[in-house]
């Protein structure tokens, strides 16, 4: 029992091998990740386009996703259309005090960059980490593995209800964070910088295309987001250690993966359609 | 000489303890017994400070530990060690920093003294070899011998072991009953251990006291134990599925 | 049940490992695990631990794939099976887990009858039926509506037992069923353990356990792990003739501490 | 109706109470760790591994974050600079709203994401299985042990990824607007320096440690207070990275305006 025991402390690595691991190591785990997610991401198609996703479980996910973010996304969107509004009338003060176009440019860049992209950061961590948190302590306490034993398909089980919850959720929270942005800011610059509400609330430069990008957007934070967040859970290991670990990674997944998105969509819609 | 003295304890609702008092003498090894929830280990968390009792008092060598605030506790917590369920070693250090980390906290030792008092320690209870390991590298059951060896580094006059021997398989319990019982002739601790291994009941114990729906159902010798005509004693000593006991 | 093939296909055997290994990233924990389990048998299956038994289970079970070796279930190698065809094969198991394995937001009533529901074929008002009475064999009728969060360790081990063989299985798996239990517990569960083997004359049972005294009164052959690989196999009565690690662990004279 | 109304104000009336419970816990969490520091003695070695956890970890977040920070901000001017010429602009989107806004709060949430939530799983682990218990018997304080040295770090290291991102997020504007635009690095440099971008470096700074103490002390908080095994773990690791990314919002409003009011 004991005699399987080092004598003396393992050669620690040295100082060149530990640079290369430390450089190579993200790369072969992000590569190793996408691998994963994607993989995932099949198996939930599949199972959503073989219609296993329970119809009851589905609007339980998509009241666990929507409704019951609905208090977070106001105050931090909130929060965000009275920063944003502040700082840049302040800005625009000390150059000429022609606050015309603000409240049209603040709605532009709400709807196709800040309201879907903040929004699903915050869907990333309240929602992404949640999931992480709820399939990895099923897996670590068995609970996975005895839906298999059951004839349960975990994927259709577990991550195909939450996919279709957070692809509904996650437009329909953008769309609320820009009315709920708009609001805050339009308040703020009404209050502080007397700025008409009329002027405020212009659609002038609000074209098609932005409308088209930010949903484009926020339908693929909310596909990916329960996707990399599931995968992370289910390769939780052992003990409670092991949920805290696979909670943290969604966080990081997942922010990672809308920030990801969000630089590639819009590059991609700017390079195609110059938008 | 440990005392505990009438001592109640609920979780909300719950009423766990219900007036429990116990003498344990100098030198001698208390067994703790009980069904599972019975509150055995609820007792023990009052004598270092990680439950307080809703009303009584413990006294711990003449001194009345019950209401002293948490600083003042860490005094009392040198003195009084506790050996947990699931060992609870640091995962993120080696085995020896596990063992050598009171030291240098305490006796603000050098890294190169506080080692080699640890690796004494850890020679006490055989696992001197597997010092530069990590704890999830090794089996449960020498984790369990590394933990004793951490609540020993202060040299505590009491020692309280948390069910040191569940799911241990039979080899491994047996060293942690042979450690249980040298620590006891060579060092004279006063110990409490909490256990529903009955095996190691009979082999080590001084005394024993069992617990039973909030209070002391019995309590005195192995041979007291043995002899009871309690039906519940009975039930629970010779593990028999059906009688009077209720769980 | 329908997963079985015609005995004689595979020698009697209802499960078989054969050569089975499997690798983690630190090392096999699995080597040329050779095992048999036989229709009506209880096999205990005992080792230190963390030297592979639940791993051994989980693979039997198909939950982990092997890495090498296979393993053999009804005359068929779980490897090569379908996803729909190994989902036949698994209607034939059940499976005891060590942390009971609840599902924490399904009722006790919901966790039992969840294996039946899964079928599909079976009528709503059979399958209240039948959990209310498997439950109440086992003392529980008065948990149906609770919630695991609400019980305590002994109820969900009971829960657990009566959820992997309400669909009453060909084999079933018991990964330590009363670990951590006091004594009167973990003879109650053995007790069911031996109840629910007598129902279904010709099931098999694979239970791993560290309570020797206890497997002594329903098991008729052991089978002992050390670091992956099987050092012993037999009976009781072939433990004084093993090596000395084997006959310590089983412990002969250790019996008598109450006399 | 009057019942409904009962319940409508009770459950408002709950949310409350729990929220004041959480931000009063925070904040006697915060004074026990400032009355921990005096005297200052760390634990050496726990310092030194949460530095280079900390550090190390979060150096490639940060550093991706900020060049992807800087790129889409490019991208989402790009459309005006190129109708309107105003090459300029460039510099001094990326000074005002990478430096001062956006930035501080991307990198504020994925320091939160990666090392707060860490830090709770990491403390709650320790007290699921009694770790931290077993300190306490250990007689050694769980604060003065544990979460000094995480508050330290957290500050330390958020103050110097800000600046270090900041310097990723030029770099990362910079290779978009050639790319994209066609624009020299140098002309994006220059409308940086043109646009007080000192001050604007300094308020991104000042957010950054904010955020570092708001971190260190809610996901500290949220890890010892973990109950309930494995799933409560999961749990708490949600609760702590919602509340940091809803303080750095408020924070940000709140430092922002001070900031401009003096």
């Amino acid at each position: 029992m004991v005699n399987d025991v080092h004598v003396a402390p393992p050669a620690p690595p040295r100082w060149y091998e530990s640079l290369f691991i430390a450089v190579g190591a993200p790369f072969t785990a992000v590569g190793r990740e996408l691998r994963g997610d994607v993989a995932l991401a099949f198996a939930a198609l599949g199972a959503i386009f073989r219609g296993a996703a329970g119809r009851r479980a589905v609007v339980q996910q998509a009241y666990a996703v929507g409704n019951r973010s609905l208090f977070f996304i106001t105050a931090t969107l909130g929060f965000l259309g009275l920063i944003s509004v502040y700082q840049v009338a302040t800005q625009i003060q000390q150059i000429l005090p022609d606050f015309s176009m603000l409240g049209a440019a603040f709605i532009q860049l709400m709807i196709r960059e800040f309201a879907p992209t903040i929004t699903g950061l915050m869907i990333a961590t309240r929602v992404g980490s949640g999931i992480a948190a709820e399939i990895g302590s099923m897996v670590v306490t068995e609970q996975v593995d005895a839906l298999r034993m059951c004839n349960a398909d975990p994927v259709e089980y577990l991550v195909a209800p939450r996919v279709l919850g957070s692809v509904v959720m996650v437009p329909m929270l953008s769309i609320y964070a820009v009315l709920v942005a708009t609001l805050a800011g339009m308040a703020l610059g009404h209050a502080v910088f007397d700025i008409p509400t009329q002027t405020f609330l212009s659609l002038r430069l609000v074209k098609g295309p932005d409308i088209v990008l930010g949903l484009v957007k926020a339908v693929s934070y909310g596909f990916w987001i329960p996707i990399v967040a599931a995968h992370a859970g289910l390769s939780a290991t052992g003990g409670s250690a092991g949920v805290g670990w696979a909670t943290t990674r969604a966080v990081v997944a997942t922010s990672f993966a809308v920030v990801l998105l969000d630089f590639v969509i819009s590059g991609a819609s700017y390079v195609i359609f110059s938008v | 000489m440990i005392e505990f003295i009438d001592i109640h304890k609920r979780f909300g609702e719950k009423r766990v303890l219900e007036g429990v008092s116990i003498t344990v003498e100098a030198g001698r090894v208390l067994y703790l017994i009980g069904t599972s929830g019975a509150g055995k280990s609820v007792l023990v968390k009052h004598l270092v400070g990680l439950l307080r009792p809703d009303s009584g008092r413990i006294v711990l060598d003449g001194q009345d530990i019950t209401g002293l605030s948490e600083a003042a506790f860490y005094a009392v917590r040198r003195k009084c060690a506790m050996v947990f369920q699931h060992s609870t070693l640091f995962d993120s250090m080696t085995v020896l920093d596990n063992v050598a980390l009171p030291y240098r906290k305490h006796a603000r030792m050098k890294r190169a003294e506080a080692n080699e008092r640890a690796l004494e320690k850890l020679a006490l209870v055989g696992m001197r070899e597997a010092a530069w390991r990590l704890p999830a590298e090794i089996g449960a059951g020498l984790q369990k011998r590394v933990a004793i060896a951490r609540a020993l580094t202060l040299d505590p006059q009491f020692v309280i072991f948390d069910e040191p021997t569940t799911g241990l398989d039979p080899l491994a319990a047996k060293h942690v009953d042979d450690l249980i019982r040298s620590l006891r002739n060579d060092t004279g601790v006063t110990a409490i251990v909490v256990s529903h291994d009955i095996r190691s009941i009979f082999t080590v114990a001084d005394r024993i006291a069992m617990i039973y729906q909030g209070g002391i159902r019995l309590d005195g010798t192995p041979d007291d134990f043995r002899r009871s005509d309690d039906p519940v004693v009975r039930q629970f000593i010779t593990g028999r599925p059906d009688g009077p006991m209720v769980i | 049940m329908s997963a079985a093939a015609a005995p004689g296909a595979h020698d009697g055997a209802v499960l078989r490992a054969e050569g089975l290994g499997k690798r983690f990233a630190g090392g096999w924990v699995l080597e040329g695990v050779d095992l048999a389990l036989h229709p009506g048998e209880i096999v205990g299956l005992v080792g230190q631990g963390g030297h592979g038994k639940s791993v051994l289970l989980k693979c039997l079970a198909g939950l982990l794939a092997p890495d090498a070796g296979r393993v053999v279930a009804f005359g068929e190698d779980l490897a090569t099976l379908s996803s729909v065809r190994l989902a036949k094969v698994r209607e034939a198991y059940g499976y005891v887990f060590q942390n009971y394995a609840l599902f924490d937001f399904m009722t006790v009533a919901d966790n039992v009858a969840f294996p039946l529901r899964q079928r599909g074929d079976a009528d709503e008002r059979a399958v209240k039926a039948l959990v209310r009475e498997r439950l109440a064999e086992v003392g529980l009728a008065a948990a149906v509506g609770l919630y695991p969060r609400e019980l305590s360790g002994g109820m969900k081990k009971r829960v657990g037992l009566v959820r992997a063989t309400v669909t009453d299985p060909d084999v079933i798996l018991y990964d330590d069923p009363s670990a951590g239990l006091d004594p009167v517990t973990s003879s109650k569960i053995f007790e069911l353990i031996a109840r629910m083997q007598e129902r279904r004359a010709g099931s098999a049972a694979i239970v791993v356990s560290h309570d020797i005294d206890r497997m002594r009164a329903i098991c008729a052959r052991y089978v002992m792990l050390e670091r992956g690989r099987v050092v012993f196999e037999g009976g009781e009565e072939d433990v004084a003739g093993a090596p000395r690690a084997v006959s310590d662990f089983f412990d002969l004279d250790g019996a008598g501490v109450l006399a | 109706m009057i019942r409904a109304l009962d319940a409508t104000f009770g459950a408002v009336g709950r949310g409350y109470l729990a929220l004041a419970r959480t931000v009063g816990g925070i904040v006697v969490l915060f004074g026990r760790i400032l009355r921990a520091m005096v005297p200052p003695r760390f634990d050496r070695d726990e310092t030194w591994r949460n530095l280079y956890d900390v550090g190390v970890k979060s150096f490639p977040i940060v550093v991706v974050t900020a060049l992807f920070v800087g790129a889409i901000m490019v991208i989402q001017s790009a459309f005006y600079v190129k109708r309107t010429g105003a090459t300029g602009l460039l510099g001094y989107g990326v000074g005002f709203s990478v430096f001062a806004e956006i930035g501080p709060i991307l990198i504020g949430l994925m320091f939160s994401g990666r090392v707060g939530a860490n830090t709770t799983a990491q403390l709650g682990t320790m007290v699921v299985t009694e770790q931290v218990d077993a300190l306490r018997t250990l007689a050694i304080d769980p604060i003065r042990y544990l979460v000094v040295p995480r508050f330290v770090t957290m500050l330390l290291m958020m103050t110097l990824l800000m600046v270090l991102g900041d310097a990723f997020a030029v770099l990362g504007a910079a290779g978009t607007a050639d790319a994209m635009l066609g624009v020299d690095w140098r002309v994006l440099v220059q409308g940086l320096l043109e646009a007080h971008f000192l001050d604007e470096f300094f308020m991104g700074v000042v957010k950054a440690s904010c955020f570092g103490v708001s971190i260190s002390v809610i996901s500290c908080f949220y890890g010892l207070n973990v109950r309930g095994g494995a799933v409560g773990v999961g749990r708490a690791v949600n609760a702590s990275v919602v509340a940091n990314a809803a303080a750095i919002f408020v924070l940000d409003f709140v430092i922002g305006t001070l900031y401009t009011v003096m």
